[in-house]
């Protein structure tokens, strides 16, 4: 870790989001109460009058991502948060959010499901929701969580990837981080994520993509612009093209590779042991914590487990976890659903290895023995 | 075309996509004059509803967002908190704002946030192409209701000031100067502002409900069935008989805004 | 080192309050590794209610209590919804002697503290009865410092609460068994 | 003065029903869109009322100041 | 096809559903409008009451899916339709039907997106939502018409399936089928699906399943049964069961695998030309017709090209399309959208031969020609 | 346990979940008598929505469905149209009749349609913890508020109202008497129904709003806060001040009722 | 006769509260939860009003008729 | 055979109704398999709007019209925008003489009727300009007989507006170029 200037805080995971988003220039967050992310709305209405920023508890989910968007064409960083069924709720306003290329943050604290499933309890089952809940084709960023302080970590990096990349970035945190306090260490003089004024010139074209299929910067509304933002499929300048069929496919085409083409450069796993392992865990948020002492006790035992945690869970980092599939015979993944992200490993390690699925479902975190356990068999059954 | 078309409608997207004799192209010239007198074309956000009567504001020149149906109160929301200076003009369709936008409609209200809405009252879902709304008299006949409508319709109005705006008007496209002089009054004024505008459908309203297509002779019941709020002071309940009133219908100056009230508060907060 | 803490009681006891305090005394005065977690949410209304604390002077990976070594019970209900996990030879166990009555036998290490009675009739408030065991538990397992404890105390509790819970700690931390 | 942008009407005639002086009318021209449009039949007797320029729903009458 | 008496009509897809659900025994329907979906509400609301049925528009499409919910469990058929903005409304409601094992309809007529996106064209954007849009885990039956007839026959069938398997069963029509006239050929004397009714025992338990996970029948309100139907994780008796973790993840699993489980018996694909073929054209909904004549032209230039339909999209028909991809060199999967379901080609397909993505976004039907293109590219760079 | 209890209440759903002293047990209990009066547990369907409220009626031994957040009046809805015989209940908590649910409850009330509806008013999110409500009076202090209240609260029964209904009253919990009457005579009128329920909640809305959780303080505190409309009348406007109204506010016997409208019209067109 | 069912009861002291005529008191059980648990100190001063039965919010009280 | 008719024009001049009639005609009357689509929407409203009718002997795998054998044009702006498609050499291609003035020369089978003409002097009606123009082409092209057509009309038409259609109908059938 980097040396760098910090204050110690003690705080729950929904906190840490809270202060991180702070740090990073949020200054507009509309929310509706709901369990396990209520503490996300009630910090953030505690904090963000200290910070001449806006709290506003809608009537509904629907009514908080879509006051979240107009507030990011209004100037601000902004945000929302919520759970499973609010989650739900926001789908059709993701959409909104992907193809107007609004930079906003959507943490989904995720509770057991479907519908009012387990309020009370973890879950990670929506991860499938984020990239495809909303009609349409579209792509999101997402990240992954698995301690305050990555809560931390990632919450600010959400808000700079969202300026960047003019996309609706998720956190999907869980019940677990959401209610547990840690250790943050917050780095002092951290700078706001900057959002950066396009040019202002004649005949703007708030929808002119660079080579890269990406935004020059963010216009605000009143800042002289004159734009127009539109959920129906436009043209450069934003005007309404759903008579142009070459326009439409070039700009749902767009907001999808925008993304998928950058899924190199958004990798962000944490990889422990990899470099001689027969077992590979591949992990992501609160279960790759008793992955980690799982494959630790493991190697104590003479087992060459190793262990690798995403953190950037969409676009998947297909390339990377491709690589890692080379050297070992095994790959686990253990998930809080009824195993749903081992598909998409599957698919990239397209049979160059053995890929388990150990999911865990009822609202209980995998404990380490538990996957200790399937180390070991697994190690039993193929050694070479 | 007329100098404040010349002035303020946004280059390319003419023509207006509305049918021949359509309220809504009446809606928007009246927006352009008051906006015009007003001068805030530079601090003003449109938001506009999906419908035939949403791409009102999408013609003009200005920071404009046409959003998703029903949700226009929340974006202008997020709009107006993030600059306590904007003023927001919404503009809805009866169905957008009634139907599925209800409880945003009257929890804006209730807020008393400063935002105008002009909701453009045509009896009908009229982009998808006729159906019922909820502002389709009793008993009339439509796409979705064949057999005639079994539900009575909203008083908007009504609502609005049950709910807590503290601006409420109603006109009709017959009344073009006086609905720019109240959409320039209720942009002025500080809280939610809501004024209705009667409006002419002729394609989905006109033939479906009344069986014409002639927007003359729509609009002139239109004028038939309404009378002026000044008007109907001097008249016996007999002569009110059917008649809806038009006219500022409520106008409270001092109830507390909810953007002005929060930023107060928020200054004494960030300031210990 | 990790130890693990798990604290049991009964809705409005304050039982996640010593938690929280635990895991601030450890992580933010003493420097270690904390995480503390709870039970949650209307399931957890009136009936038994639980924290956990784990301390670690390394990353602490697994953030749930397994095998507590040290469990504290303020209610009979808790302590026979929760005390599974605990390793009868070694685990430290707490209880509110007036609360909690039966105690298997096989529990080598159980300390009865009449937490609610000397808060009640010592300090004058039940409610403090939390702030008592709290007292005990670190005088008994010196899981933290008598000074953290107390830092976090004048941290953590608004100025009008502070004098109850301070004489609160005290006959905790002098109270002998 | 009354001027009608041809380019923009769409012939609905709302127009000719509420010019309070009757004097707009049917024209048989029909417009590159395929609408009939009207004319002013008897400019000298209107009265600047821009009743017309009002309630056209396509913003295609001007009613300029001055003489007829 | 078989030999049954039957009428003919000419009529749009929209109708022939509408006409297939009347048939099928359905006498509710709420909705909301929309394009290109709202024919199917001004025909129910014609026809709903010729039947003495209900037809409802409701305020909005989230009251839709929960009204027609309540009308299930009231002891109607029901169904509900509309399009991508509103089937992502509707998002909260499958989860919640599912959870509750609803057997209702709903249509979704495809158009483009994503958001407003392009309303009055078709599009296949939404095959993921369909089984990812609500949070937490669960499955459902999706069923694609290719044509008019097919919008009938998949209706009436989707009907039968929801009674059976007790679950939402969408059918992913598109706008071209909505609004396509075409022949329509009508069995006289199709008698309407049967909802079981369950024995009425002394406390009777109405999530008690069978060994297959299935569920024997549905109880109707106000038949004696009092039940509690609960979109909380439940026990058998429909009793909250969210403190009960394995409770709760049995129940997850079942409805899970209730249909996972069934994938086989719920295959329903359309081969043709398959036998010999070097080339497939796996497709599903309306380019599977301009692909049949495209392999239909490739026969006679030579090309040993086949065609199969998959009308059951999922559960995805995994073992069949598998076993077909022994033989060809190449699966060709043209579809409405950026290229979504040739990944589940390519996961089952397993590397065993090539696939080939054939998106068409845009809001244009790929033409017979486009498709014969590729066949005969493929066909020249691969042959065996 | 009470008679009605061991008669009523679902085996092994006991204990109530609720806090000590909450008022939903005494809305349960009024229920109960009111159901057990009409005799009518056969041809009952109880509806709750989520919150704390919204488990009254799942611990009725009677068809019940708990549904979604908000969402009552809709799968009201479906199960009233789908078997015009059977009676409607809907127990749903402030926020979740009013908050997310505000649309479906204003156009529950515009279509008149035969559903009764208890709203729990308890000025806050009881079961989420203590945040903001629709109902949460100005100026309140609450977890999503801490530095008081900006929005001014709904007057529910005005809404519903004007929006339609053609039943609305208002009682507390700590008129457990009148509300079981109340109650009774809600679901035997025909069409839409309203009864707002001041209850309260010592946990959340006492802890965070009044800084008290006694029961029996807040019971006091919103029995003194009302008065009967009956006792209302030989009052003086200054007597009144700050009194809210309890009662049978609103109530026309004779406004056509949305299912029984539908079905006769199936009937004819039907039967052609 | 005022029945009062332990097992039931959370401790509000609703009860207590609202009797009119003063006669429930606390007394010094704790029942099976942990609350502490109200009984009927004058029973024959009862009324059998029934308040208590209504205002419990356990349905823990039956107030029967007949002697007190 | 399969046969590709396109048909295009103003909006409310009745062109979706002609192919609607079509399809009937050719799939109720004559036992055909047919596919009917029109543009749709508001994009389409007051601008130029198109009906395709695509009829077959066989199965019909593709449903749009690509190559039309027939091509009807109500309107200039009509005529320009869908005249794509067409082939000069074969297709069959009717205008209302009055309302489509550029007709490429190229294109060899050119049909001008004046169909809203007729409607307007002969059946005191504009509004049958397509019912007169449906019976230019069916006597022109024999793409589904007159008998059929005038059955469809009975059948789909409701009474009060027969008489006005079945006047329009023979002008067009009876129309000599
Ligand atoms: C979520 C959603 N539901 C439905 C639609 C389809 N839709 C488009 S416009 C409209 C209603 C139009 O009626 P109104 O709001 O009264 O506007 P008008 O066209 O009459 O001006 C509907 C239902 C949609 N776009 N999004
Ligand atoms: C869609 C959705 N949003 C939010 C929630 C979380 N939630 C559960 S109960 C509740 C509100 C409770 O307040 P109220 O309706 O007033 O009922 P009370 O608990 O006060 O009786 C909320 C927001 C949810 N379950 N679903
Ligand atoms: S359908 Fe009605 S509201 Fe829409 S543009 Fe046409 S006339 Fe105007
Ligand atoms: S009102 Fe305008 S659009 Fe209508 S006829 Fe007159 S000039 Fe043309
Ligand atoms: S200005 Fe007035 S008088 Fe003159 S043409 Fe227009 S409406 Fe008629
Ligand atoms: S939180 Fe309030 S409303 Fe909920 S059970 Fe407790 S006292 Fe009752
Ligand atoms: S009111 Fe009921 S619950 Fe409360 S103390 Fe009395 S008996 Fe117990
Ligand atoms: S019945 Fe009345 S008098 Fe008797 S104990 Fe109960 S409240 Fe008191
Ligand atoms: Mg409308
Ligand atoms: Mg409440």
């Amino acid at each position: 870790m980097e040396q760098v200037e910090h204050n110690i805080k003690i705080m729950q995971g929904n906190e840490a989001i809270v202060e991180a988003a702070i740090a990073a220039g949020c200054r507009f967050f509309a929310g509706y109460p709901i369990t396990p992310a209520s503490e996300i709305a009630e910090a953030m209405a505690q904090r963000m009058p200290q910070v001449n920023g806006v709290f506003l508890q809608m009537e509904d989910e629907i009514a908080s991502i879509c006051a979240t968007i107009g507030a990011s064409f209004g100037g601000m960083k902004a945000c929302t948060a919520s759970s499973g069924p609010g989650i739900s709720l926001k789908q059709e306003g993701v959409g909104y959010a992907a193809v107007v290329e609004a930079p906003i943050v959507i943490i989904n604290v995720m509770r057991g499901g479907p519908s009012t499933g387990m309020p009370t309890a973890p879950g990670q089952q929506d991860i499938y929701q984020a990239k495809y809940g909303s009609h349409g084709d579209y792509e999101i960023i997402a990240l992954m969580p698995s301690s305050c302080q990555e809560a931390f970590d990632l919450s600010y990096k959400a808000f700079a990837l969202a300026e960047k990349y003019r996309v609706p970035v998720y956190i999907l945190s869980d019940e677990i981080v959401g209610h547990t306090r840690e250790r943050v260490k917050i780095p002092t003089g951290l700078k706001p994520v900057e959002r950066k004024e396009p040019p202002l010139k004649e005949n703007y074209k708030p929808y002119e993509a660079g080579p890269d299929g990406l935004l020059n910067g963010m216009p605000a509304f009143n800042k002289g612009y004159k734009i127009l933002i539109d959920g129906q499929l436009h043209d450069e300048e934003g005007n309404r093209a759903a008579h142009l069929p070459e326009v439409c496919a070039g700009l749902t085409e767009r907001i999808c590779k925008k993304i998928t083409d950058h899924a190199n450069q958004l990798v962000d796993i944490e990889d422990s042991f990899t470099d001689d392992a027969d077992i590979l865990v591949v992990s992501f948020g609160s279960p790759s914590r008793p992955a980690l002492s799982a494959v630790k006790e493991a190697r104590k035992k003479g087992i060459k487990a190793g262990c690798v945690k995403i953190r950037t869970i969409w676009p998947f980092p297909d390339n990377v976890i491709a690589d890692l599939a080379l050297k070992p015979h095994t790959i686990i993944v253990p998930e809080l659903n009824i195993g749903r992200m081992v598909n998409e490993v599957k698919r990239v390690v397209a049979g160059k290895c053995e890929v388990v699925s150990l999911p865990k479902l009822g609202g209980l975190l995998h404990t380490p023995s538990e996957i200790l356990a399937e180390i070991e068999r697994r190690s039993k059954v193929c050694t070479r | 075309m007329h100098p404040l078309g010349e002035k303020y409608i946004r280059k390319g997207t003419l023509p207006y996509l509305w049918c021949p004799g359509c309220g809504n192209g009446i809606v928007l010239h009246a927006t352009l004059s008051a906006l015009d007198e007003l001068n805030i074309m530079d601090r003003i956000a449109l938001v506009g509803g999906i419908g035939c009567s949403g791409w009102i504001p999408t013609y003009i020149n200005a920071d404009t967002m046409h959003v998703l149906h029903g949700r226009t109160i929340p974006f202008a929301t997020g709009l107006k908190m993030s600059d306590r200076d904007r003023k927001v003009v919404v503009f809805s369709g009866d169905g957008d704002c009634l139907g599925i936008g209800g409880n945003h409609f009257i929890h804006g209200a209730r807020r008393n946030i400063d935002i105008t809405v002009v909701m453009i009252h045509n009896q009908i879902y009229g982009m998808t192409g006729g159906q019922v709304a909820p502002t389709t008299p009793y008993n009339g006949k439509t796409k979705t209701s064949p057999y005639g409508n079994n539900e009575p319709p909203f008083d908007a109005c009504e609502l609005a000031r049950v709910a807590g705006a503290s601006f409420v008007a109603r006109w009709t496209t017959a009344h073009p100067r006086q609905l720019s002089k109240t959409i320039q009054e209720a942009i002025s004024h500080e809280g939610f502002s809501f004024i209705e505008v009667l409006t002419q459908c002729p394609t989905q309203a006109g033939r479906v409900l009344y069986g014409t297509a002639n927007a003359a002779k729509l609009l002139d019941m239109l004028k038939e069935s309404t009378i002026s709020i000044t008007a109907a002071k001097n008249k016996s309940a007999e002569e009110l008989q059917g008649k809806l009133l038009v006219g500022k219908l409520y106008h409270d100056e001092c109830k507390p805004e909810f953007t002005s009230c929060y930023y107060r508060r928020n200054n004494a907060i960030s300031s210990l | 080192m990790r130890k693990e803490i798990k604290l049991a009681g009964f809705g409005g006891q304050g039982i996640i309050l010593m938690g929280v305090f635990l895991a601030h005394a450890a992580g933010y005065f003493e420097g270690k590794e904390v995480a503390q977690t709870q039970s949650y949410g209307p399931e957890a209304r009136g009936g038994a209610c639980r924290a956990e604390v784990v301390i670690s002077d390394e990353q602490i990976d697994y953030i749930k209590t397994l095998n507590p070594d040290i469990f504290v019970a303020m209610s009979q209900p808790a302590f026979d919804k929760y005390v599974f996990g605990i390793n009868p030879e070694t685990t430290e166990v707490f209880v509110d002697q007036d609360l909690v009555a039966k105690v298997p036998e096989e529990i080598k290490h159980v300390h009865r503290i009449p937490a609610t009675k000397l808060a009640e009739e010592m300090c004058g408030n039940k409610m403090a009865a939390n702030t008592v065991m709290l007292g005990a538990l670190v005088k008994n397992t010196n899981i933290v410092s008598a000074d953290t404890i107390k830092a976090t105390l004048s941290k953590q509790l608004p100025a009008k609460l502070q004098e109850l819970n301070f004489k609160a700690l005290d006959y905790g931390l002098n109270y002998c068994e | 003065m009354v001027i009608i942008d041809n380019n923009y009407c769409k012939g609905c005639f709302l127009c000719m029903h509420y010019c309070p002086k009757k004097i707009i009318d049917k024209s048989t021209n029909i417009n590159g869109k395929g609408y009939a449009v009207p004319y002013i039949a008897n400019p000298e007797e209107c009265s600047n009322c821009k009743t017309c320029e009002l309630i056209c729903p396509e913003l295609a009458i001007t009613v300029e100041e001055g003489d007829n």
